[in-house]
């Protein structure tokens, strides 16, 4: 949808929406309310739900990125140990490669 | 892997066009579809003079009657889309409504028809072997003189034909316009020595076939730019507003 | 009517649709690129429970130059000096040795392995070829590690080859016109011409035999079993194993039990071994036991009624006929039957076994003018003297020598599959039959050259010296002695115990049908009149695809020990009875071969709960799942050529875009617009 | 101030065009009685707006509308006429703005049709791009590993005309499940069973984008060879399916939904690709795009039918199944039964003023949209063939005809309803205070989005279906030219979309041109291609 057609309280609806609904182990969703209400929360005018946004806008995206920084280090470890764990590798492994350990 | 000779050709033949396409045709609906229906049509004449060569046997030896003849569709194509865009520019006057240009300098839409043309007939001669170009080898194992350069001078060629097929289609188009035929004589005879030419890639005189055809490209690019009412001077033409000169072949 | 119609205007599709759905790739690019090399045999891997043996590509397949090392300084040019590495190495038999190919993994220089065929058509330029370790199956037998006889050098020229794991694929190249490809190839454009290296562009090949399994069995079989679950994923492994067969020269009914010491086994294996898929001919490794045995189940055969009349108080109560397959890879048919006799699951169990008789290795062929001689082994616990001298007699009467090889032989028991019975039960009398009285004589054990020149086998030689004739005498002689130990513990027997004399026909056949070619009489009979025209493979393969060698071999000996139902002469009434009487029908005729069965050659260890896969008790061999072995030739051009055009190519997009930007904003001025369209200017 | 006086600049001509106005009258009733300088601007602006650049003629009322001096430069002028036209936007708030004439409407159709085209060019060549990548990199998707219960004769048979015949009697079984299944849903439809179809929409979305997504992702890896942990994966493909869900059910940035519907469709054509037999995939297309024909124009054919309900209902038809190149005013509706706050602010545009004036039918609206398709699976799934295993695919089977059907309900611009749209749309809003205003100045352009070209998934689906089938073969000839005839297929659709103003069905001339193409150039060009560029000779 066009968020320009939006009115404000709508916007802020949304962004808040999108906010709680982070917290279901959502990083994805953070991370388009970060991207997508950025633009209303910093580069337009100033009204008056813009606070909140902004409020919502910074924290879903912290979140994102954290969410982001614990995903890559735990695919880092799980790659780089994934043989020494030999059977539990496996069986943490969605897909294992063939034709290597 | 030859995956940098992949991508080395493809630049190579398809760069160019797509700049072009990039900053001259991407930016208007219109000649993005104009683009698209004369790629289209030069698909028919492809279909047209392979259901030729197909069924009229003698051309499967000798490429040569297939090639002339192709030509000759190609050209008969061309014409049929400056029919239908002529009778489509009713429309297209009231359609365009970002920039005039398309329909109040003619020249464009036929260098975009033509860039249809050119693209579609370069993406069939050279798409399946760019496909078979990525892996490990390239052209040469058996000694009958496959050279190494096969990718590459395809690649060059496809480029070459590409051009010309712009040039060509703005002076055929003016050609047709001002019943100059003149100027459709020369976009024929040019086109058709430049497909005989490359005849003699098979004996892998590459540079015999290669340096004409670009010298064949230069002049169709002069007479096109002329036709179009090119000018180079654009100092003077800042200074003062000097009505184009146009070139007249016929006289 | 109307039906007809349908099935016109269908017809009619049909045409159309037949036009339009077939492909030729006549002039494809590729088909100028890439030269297919067929009729080549991988080397693939294999996996234990600790380790992975054989050899892979990566997955898209392993790229490198041509070389043919034939010399010192070829091999040198391609460990050292070559500038094109890495390299594909082309070499003949003699250059394939375990230095040379440890040397290529270990130069990091070497992408890959092509071997010829030896030059020229005979096969006799290689003196030895074994690619099997030189103690096979150390480690299964009675000798534990600590014996000092665990690794004899029964098999002194075996290289070990066949258990390493070589990081490259390995190729062979069994026929002489794609051999013949290849070293054009070299020629034309990569040999050295006097020292120097040729340039670019060079003939390069590219070897794909990508394995899917990795580490070690236990490994691959969870990560099958794991990928079993996922839908649309595949196995990557298969335990090793076919199908023993067993077979009885009397019926025994369910009910009736063997006391102790009361069956005499008679014994061969059936399968073979060798680096390369497919190609593991084994004429003396194994067929040459096998027929033998064939033999004697043949002579035994014909005089069952005699003998059944003959022995019926004899202490000795019925003679077991074995055949065991993947006894190569740690003796999986053999363990097996013991685990089966442990575990009850077999009609007897080893206590019951008085005599067993081993045929191994026995192709022996005697030049000079005295007979051949073969060699009587046993272990030191159970020797027998009376075994060993009726054998001894019975072999003179049919011109074979038997020599006993004396106890004080350092080298032990050779690996033999009795070693597996004796590992049970350590005092069972046992006598392995071989060729050899220390290390072997066949110096092709479990190799691709091990076939039937090695063994001097000529189809139809009559000769007195000829290797079918050794070996009839010897079936003939094992099968007379089982006849008098049978005949002899029996009182007052009546008539005159049978004898049987050599029967070289059936021999010499047998040897064509397994060396030559499966297209022989004996099997179209059986096995139905399309056979292929080369022999079968002897390598045991994996236990979920049967082959057709073990099965093929069932049906002679069903032949052999099998009676023919005489009031059946219909083939679907012999069918119909194939489940509960196990009748089977062939060769126009039909067999009751109850007597005859098979069981399955799978090693315990796949069947032990949590088996302890380092143990080493049992064979824990398998192969891994592999998807295309492929050879392809092709010119490889220089890098800087590739570079070069990558850069041009990206020079010329960069410079294009350029121009054509500028050349764009100033369009404008270059081509000014006056309204000249098609149409006339619309009046205002 | 400026506004009014612009306006009385031309009553003549304003009277001209009411005049011409006159014949359609159901929309002037609609409207308040129009006095004069009130009904002028949106017509003059519409005028303005049409004509613009191209046609001389309007060009000096435009420049005396315009600050003078701007009036040479071409996008000066059009900025100017930008916020002429905005200016009269509101005064359309206020009074009921006559609807453009015939011949106008062709022309905004030409004009906006081009762009429109263009917007629907890029994502169905994206679809076919995401199906032929996949395609030939992952080797799944050619493995004949089973079939659909839809086909139960599967071509085994050597010989050619056993093969036609297995295929024939595929398609034709096909062909029956979906009229029966078109019906179903035409009952469900003139039934308001909203409730039920949309659940059975939500649940076969969900499993689109959890279920093919999973093993689109596994497949993928396995190809690539790359390992991925169950952590990981389960992470990812919640995200992916719960955004999905609420990015085509709720709310999401529009090129979100976009991709989402994108990728499904290209899911679906996989799935077709894999499990349908050979010449079945052939026939089958064929058949459908004559089926299309049928149902959609014949009078008494059902899509026809369903389109005319639909637009008697003056229902928005929903996002969850038809790729809209603009935005998708469905969602906007469902808001407004979520949250009673919205609702003035809703007011606001002229499309949200029909939110309120229409609430009954509005609240169905949002779920009215999303149902259709799934109502379709919902009875389609009964035959579920348990043996195959193939349980999904067979619904989806089913769910993308729907989707299909669903289409042609759509694939008209929406001019086709402007007339009733802009009568409830802007009736309420002369009760809104002018604080709409301001707020509407700052979105221009509704008009665009107004005129949305709307394509349904299936065509989507189908096309990448031929497209892909064609790449599988590894001939890129034959894939470009597939590629090209369609594009030019539904250029042609388009087209004559924007002459007879109806709902279309999109499969027949790009399905027809695509076939021809596609036997053509295999069987015919590509021998000689192949010829020419193995002696490198160019033509």
């Amino acid at each position: 949808m066009n968020l320009s057609k939006q009115k404000n309280e709508r916007k802020l609806f949304l962004c808040q929406r999108y906010f709680y609904a982070g917290f279901a182990f959502l990083p994805f969703v953070w991370a388009i309310n970060a991207v997508w209400f950025y633009k209303e929360a910093f580069m337009t005018p100033p009204f008056a739900e813009q606070q909140d946004i902004k409020k919502y806008v910074i924290r879903s995206g912290l979140g994102a990125i954290l969410w982001a920084t614990a995903l890559i280090a735990w695919n880092i470890v799980f790659q780089t140990n994934r043989v020494a764990w030999g059977e539990t590798g496996d069986d943490l492994s969605f897909v294992i490669p063939q034709g290597r350990p | 892997m030859t995956v940098m000779e992949f991508f080395g050709c493809t630049f190579i033949a398809f760069g160019p066009p797509f700049a072009m396409f990039y900053y001259t045709i991407a930016h208007d609906p219109i000649r993005i579809i104009i683009l698209i229906a004369s790629a289209f049509f030069w698909l028919l004449s492809l279909l047209l003079s392979s259901i030729w060569w197909a069924i009229v046997t003698p051309l499967k030896e000798t490429l040569v009657f297939a090639v002339v003849s192709s030509v000759i569709f190609q050209e008969v194509m061309r014409f049929l889309v400056y029919l239908l865009l002529t009778k489509a520019e009713g429309g297209l006057k009231r359609v365009t409504e970002t920039n005039t240009s398309l329909v109040d300098n003619k020249h464009v839409l036929a260098y975009v028809s033509g860039l249809g043309f050119g693209i579609m007939s370069g993406a069939f001669a050279l798409i399946n072997i760019l496909a078979d170009s990525v892996g490990p080898g390239t052209v040469g194992l058996r000694r009958d003189g496959d050279s190494p350069m096969f990718f590459v001078t395809s690649a060059i060629t496809t480029l070459c034909f590409i051009l010309l097929h712009s040039c060509w289609n703005v002076t055929f188009y003016a050609g047709v316009d001002r019943r100059n035929y003149g100027l459709i004589a020369i976009v024929f005879v040019s086109h058709l020595v430049a497909s005989l030419l490359t005849l003699l890639n098979k004996n892998h005189l590459y540079w015999v076939s290669i340096l004409p055809n670009y010298f064949n490209l230069i002049l169709s690019a002069w007479f096109a730019f002329r036709v179009a009412g090119g000018r180079l001077k654009l100092e003077d033409i800042r200074r003062t507003g000097l009505p184009p000169v146009t070139l007249n072949v016929a006289d | 009517m109307g039906w007809k119609k349908v099935q016109y205007y269908q017809n009619v599709i049909a045409v159309l649709f037949s036009i339009c759905l077939h492909l030729s790739w006549a002039d494809r690019t590729f088909t100028k690129v890439y030269e297919p090399v067929s009729s080549t045999a991988a080397c693939f891997k294999r996996l234990n429970g600790t380790h992975e043996i054989g050899c892979t590509s990566s997955s898209r397949g392993d790229v490198g130059v041509l070389h043919l090392v034939e010399d010192e300084a070829s091999l040198q040019w391609v460990l050292k000096e070559g500038p094109h590495s890495p390299y594909i190495v082309l070499l003949y038999p003699e250059y394939f040795t375990r230095e040379h190919i440890l040397q290529f993994q270990d130069s990091g220089r070497v992408n890959g392995v092509l071997m010829l065929k030896e030059k020229g058509n005979n096969s006799t330029s290689l003196t030895s070829f074994s690619t099997e370790s030189s103690c096979p199956n150390q480690g299964f037998g009675i000798y534990n590690t600590s014996s000092s006889k665990q690794c004899q050098k029964w098999n002194a020229p075996g290289n070990h080859l066949l258990l390493e794991n070589l990081d490259f694929p390995i190729f062979f190249i069994y026929n002489d016109t794609e051999s013949q490809k290849l070293l054009n190839c070299f020629e034309t454009f990569n040999r050295p011409i006097n020292g120097s290296a040729r340039e670019w562009p060079l003939c390069a090949s590219q070897l794909r035999s990508f394995m899917l399994a990795a580490i070690n069995t236990p490994t691959c079989l969870r990560r099958s079993s794991v990928f079993s679950m996922n839908p649309g994923a595949s196995r990557v492994c298969d335990p090793l194993g076919d199908q023993n067969i067993v077979a009885s020269l009397f019926p025994k009914n369910a009910s009736e039990t063997y006391e102790n010491n009361s069956v005499i086994v008679i014994a061969a294996r059936m399968d073979g071994a060798s680096l390369f898929d497919d190609i593991n001919p084994s004429a003396d490794s194994s067929i040459s036991g096998l027929v033998s045995l064939l033999s004697i189940m043949k002579h035994l055969g014909n005089v069952r009624e005699e003998l059944r009349n003959g022995q019926t108080q004899s202490a000795l109560k019925n003679v077991y006929f074995m055949l065991f397959n993947g006894e190569a890879f740690g003796y999986i048919g053999s363990s097996r039957i013991v685990y089966d006799m442990t575990q009850a699951n077999f009609p007897f169990n080893l206590t019951s076994i008085r005599y067993f008789i081993e045929l191994n290795q026995v192709s022996a062929s005697s030049n000079s003018n005295k007979n051949a001689t073969y060699f009587i082994h046993q272990s030191e616990l159970s020797q027998s003297k009376e075994l060993t001298d009726l054998l001894q007699k019975t072999g003179l009467d049919s011109n074979v020598n038997m020599s006993v090889v004396t106890s004080k032989n350092e080298m032990g028991l050779p690996p033999s599959s009795l070693q597996t019975f004796l590992r049970e039960k350590a005092d069972l009398t046992g006598v392995v039959i071989t060729n050899h009285e220390e290390e072997y004589r066949n110096k092709f054990y479990n190799g691709i050259f091990d076939d039937k020149e090695k063994i001097g086998f000529v189809y139809g030689d009559k000769s007195v010296f000829s290797v079918q004739q050794n070996i009839a005498g010897l079936s003939a002689a094992v099968a007379n002695s089982v006849i008098e130990l049978l005949l002899a513990s029996a009182t007052g027997s009546s008539a005159p115990p049978p004898q049987v004399s050599p029967d070289l026909g059936t021999v010499d056949e047998l040897l064509h049908c397994y060396l030559e070619s499966a297209n022989c009489s004996i099997f179209r009979e059986l096995h139905g009149q399309n056979q292929m025209t080369k022999a079968y493979a002897t390598y045991v393969g994996i236990t979920r695809a049967p082959n057709s060698m073990s099965q093929v071999t069932s049906l002679v000996v069903s032949s052999y020990l099998g009676s023919i139902v005489e009031n059946i002469t219909k083939e679907d009434e012999c069918w119909k009875l194939q489940k509960d009487k196990g009748y089977y029908w062939m060769n126009g005729s039909c067999y009751d071969t109850i007597l005859i069965n098979t069981t399955e050659a799978k090693s315990p260890a796949f069947l032990v709960d949590n088996y302890d896969w380092a143990s080493g008790k049992y064979s824990t061999w398998t192969e891994s799942v592999w998807q295309t072995l492929s050879v392809r030739i092709f010119i490889k051009p220089s890098l800087l050529h590739e570079i070069l055009t990558l850069v041009s190519g990206v020079v010329m997009l960069v410079v294009s875009f350029v121009v054509v930007a500028k050349v764009n904003e100033k369009a404008e001025l270059i081509f000014p617009t006056r309204y000249e369209g098609y149409l006339p200017v619309p009046p205002d | 101030m400026a506004l009014v006086h612009a306006d009385i600049g031309s009553p003549d001509r304003s009277r001209r065009d009411i005049s011409l106005l006159a014949p359609n009258n159901q929309v002037l009733e609609d409207g308040k009685p129009a006095d004069d300088d009130g009904n002028v601007n949106p017509v003059d602006d519409l005028e303005v707006e049409v004509r613009g650049p191209t046609s001389r003629r309007s060009r000096p009322t435009s420049a005396n509308r315009s600050p003078p001096g701007e009036g040479e430069s071409d996008v000066t002028n059009r900025r100017s006429r930008e916020e002429g036209s905005r200016e009269q936007r509101q005064q359309q708030r206020r009074r009921p703005p006559p609807p453009p004439t015939a011949e106008e409407e062709e022309e905004f159709e030409l004009k906006y049709g081009a762009k429109h085209v263009i917007k629907l060019f890029a994502p169905v060549s994206l679809c076919m791009l995401v199906v032929v990548a996949t395609i030939s990199s992952v080797t799944y998707y050619t493995k004949r590993e089973g079939y659909l219960v839809y086909t139960p004769f599967h071509e085994e048979s050597p010989e050619t005309g056993s093969k036609v015949r297995d295929a024939v009697f595929n398609s034709l079984i096909l062909l029956c499940v979906i009229a029966v299944m078109t019906c179903v849903l035409i009952l469900l439809y003139k039934n308001k069973c909203y409730r039920v179809i949309h659940g059975w929409l939500m649940m076969s979305s969900f499993l689109l984008l959890f279920m093919f997504s999973y093993l689109y992702l596994k497949e993928v890896l396995q190809a690539y060879n790359v390992p991925l942990d169950y952590i990981t994966m389960v992470l990812i493909m919640w995200n992916f399916g719960a955004v999905g869900m609420m990015c085509i059910h709720w709310h999401g940035p529009l090129i979100l939904q976009q991709a989402y519907l994108i990728f499904i469709s290209s899911l679906m054509a996989l799935v077709f690709i894999k499990y349908l037999p050979e010449w079945t995939t052939w026939v089958v297309l064929g058949v459908i795009s004559i089926w299309d024909l049928i149902a959609v124009l014949t009078p008494g054919g059902p899509l026809r039918i369903l389109v005319e309900t639909a637009q008697e209902r003056n229902e928005q038809i929903f996002p969850a199944l038809i790729y809209s190149s603009t935005v998708v005013y469905a969602i906007v509706n469902t808001v407004s039964d979520d949250e009673d706050t919205t609702r003035s602010s809703l007011a606001g545009s002229n499309t949200n003023g029909g939110v309120n004036s229409s609430e009954g039918n509005l609240n169905q609206d949002g779920p009215l949209g999303q149902h259709g398709g799934p109502s379709g699976s919902s009875n389609g799934l009964n035959p579920i063939d348990i043996a195959d295993g193939f349980t999904p695919q067979w619904r989806e089977g089913l769910e993308s005809r729907v989707e299909r059907r669903n289409r042609e309900a759509v694939a008209s611009t929406r001019p086709t309803q402007p007339r009733p749209n802009y009568g409830t749309a802007n009736h309420p809003n002369n009760s809104q205070n002018h604080r709409e205003d301001n707020h509407n100045q700052q979105n221009p352009g509704d008009d665009d989005e107004e005129r949305g070209v709307k394509l349904g998934l299936g065509d989507f689906i189908f096309y990448s279906v031929l497209v892909g089938k064609a790449s599988s073969y590894g001939d890129w000839n034959t894939t470009l030219a597939c590629f090209v005839a369609i594009l030019i297929g539904l250029c042609l659709t388009l087209l004559l979309l924007a002459i007879f103003k109806k709902a279309l069905p999109a499969l027949p001339i790009s399905i027809t041109f695509g076939l021809i193409f596609y036997f053509a150039t295999r069987e015919i060009v590509t021998p000689f291609t192949d010829v020419l560029s193995s002696e490198q000779v160019f033509i």
